[in-house]
């Protein structure tokens, strides 16, 4: 087993397929202008061949780009068509050209790294004295906008009256002693609205409401009864027997 | 001036990069060489300019020029606008003072976070004006003779009334929502 | 050579004492007055020196001569290696700028992991630089002064070969199609 994961170490190596096609490019030891993308395209597959043989699991994208390459190399070797589409001498050229890419990268990166670096070949000042930008604030506000502020805080938070004008309405109060008071009148059962004060308009509407909540507290009390056909029935009141 | 020599090239290098005052062996252990010739080529070369060449005890150093050192710190003014919350507390401070930070809050209506009082007491327009003497016994805040020159104020009498400022319009609720529906004394 | 004038110590002393590369506009905040005719002197000044005036895109800072580095490399604080990811993604973004991620993996031929832009950003010499106006608005990154600053650049004109690179068309916009290569299914 030792011989496999000596190979998958060195798949390791490379940063997926791209990566490994470059490194077979240049073994072929020329320009990359001018490398043959078959013989390229022929190591690849020989590689994904031995690797598969190994019985080592390839990464998808590296059988992905075996299945193109094969693509590729069909498409090459094969009369030419009419209107082949897409053209396999472009689709190789584009190859060639995401190679040479890589490889100016890769090269470039290199050149980059390699460069006097600044705390690595050259050193800036080892115990500076330091600058310093001492920031003084010149704020833009002027009296005006001073007063104007104290003005709106005022009308914000001045006390607001909210007057009732003239509303009449029937005190809680007022209903429990009058509907107390009429229950003594009769033990029949009695509708609520025969128990208010002759009124209307908005006064009957207090009546009603506060008529309403009499008979509940004196049904609470024990000292009426009630009763309701159903909901929004007419409610019907009378003195426990 | 000659141009300087290997050696003296690097003795300034490596003093120029150290980050504490080195001895002569010290610079030697770097140098390979005795680097005192250098040091006192380099000193002379430095003379006159805005970095000198200085010997600490047994220590050699770069550092700038004494007379320069004013040039080292600035101070910049930056144009900024106050915030809105902090004109406000600024103006209750003014009308009210001696105010706490409760009082301010309860004119406004709204807390005050730390940063506002911190902006005012950092442009100079308010201080701390002693405790008051209740439970807590919390802070209070008055303006300073500062606020009174900035604003172009020579007293704070001269800050206009709550009935100047009815006069001048600013209290009318132009802006405010239409919550507020009334004001006193409009319905009665 | 003549003894220095004040404007010239002046801006020498502000150089020496920065703690990090200095614009044109920073010198002049300091010494008051426009630093470059003493900029231009001070490099000439220095030229041959162990230590040297250099510009670094818009800014400027002393530093050693480089050939001096046997004598100032520390082998005490050993910098981490760059991994080949990284390397390579920053000669991207510098040769490219301002790239998008996909743009760089699509030149890479790998998907970038966690860590590479992670490395580059917190060195700062990386930086987002705005969204690309495509469909999924990608952030794009491009390098920043401490990039050139670190590798010794005074622009990125200066990027070693970045001219035969751009005359033989191996810097045009990527084609993000040019992916479809790997996959036959979406081309065929």
């Amino acid at each position: 087993m030792a011989e496999p994961e000596q190979l998958t170490l060195d798949l390791d190596g490379w940063e997926g397929p791209l990566d490994l096609l470059l490194n077979l490019a240049r073994s072929q030891k020329v320009d990359l202008r001018r490398i043959s993308i078959l013989a390229l395209v022929e190591q690849y597959l020989a590689f994904v061949a031995r690797a598969a043989a190994l019985r080592l699991e390839l990464a998808a994208d590296y059988l992905v780009m075996a299945a193109w390459l094969a693509y590729l190399k069909s498409a090459l070797l094969l009369p030419r068509e009419a209107e082949p589409d897409p053209d396999p001498e472009l689709l190789a050229l584009q190859l060639q050209l995401r190679l040479e890419r890589l490889d100016a990268m890769r090269e470039a990166g290199a050149r980059l790294v390699a460069r006097d670096r600044l705390g690595r070949d050259v050193f800036p000042r080892g115990m500076p004295e330091g600058l310093r930008a001492d920031r003084r604030a010149d704020w833009q506000v002027g009296l005006y906008q001073l007063i104007a502020a104290y003005g709106e805080v005022s009308v914000r938070t001045c006390p607001v009256f909210h007057v009732v004008a003239d509303r009449q309405v029937m005190t809680l109060e007022a209903a429990l002693a009058r509907v107390s008071t009429l229950l003594g009148v009769t033990l029949d059962w009695r509708a609520l609205d025969q128990f208010l004060p002759p009124s209307a308009g908005a006064l009957r509407r207090s009546a009603v409401a506060s008529s309403f909540l009499a008979a509940l507290e004196l049904a609470r009390q024990g000292r009426v009864e009630l009763r309701q056909a159903g909901p929004f029935a007419p409610l019907y009141l009378r003195r426990p027997a | 001036m000659t141009p300087p020599d290997d050696l003296v090239r690097a003795v300034e290098a490596v003093l120029f990069a150290a980050e504490a005052p080195l001895t002569v062996d010290a610079i030697r252990a770097h140098v390979g060489a005795d680097p005192r010739p250098a040091l006192a080529r380099l000193q002379a070369d430095y003379a006159g300019r805005g970095v000198q060449l200085v010997r600490r005890g047994d220590r050699w150093l770069f550092q700038t020029a004494a007379d320069l050192a004013h040039l080292l710190r600035r101070t910049s003014e930056e144009r900024r606008s106050l915030s809105r919350a902090a004109v406000e507390t600024l103006a209750i401070i003014a009308y009210h003072e001696p105010v706490t930070r409760a009082e301010i809050e309860a004119i406004r209506g709204v807390q005050i976070s730390r940063g506002t009082l911190d902006v005012l007491l950092e442009a100079g327009w308010i201080r701390p004006a002693g405790r008051r003497e209740v439970p807590g016994r919390p802070l209070t805040y008055a303006t300073t003779p500062g606020f009174l020159t900035h604003f172009g104020l020579a007293s704070r009498r001269d800050l206009p009334g709550i009935d100047d400022l009815r006069a001048a319009g600013l209290l009318d609720p132009v802006d405010l929502s239409s919550e507020r529906l009334e004001k006193p004394g409009d319905s009665a």
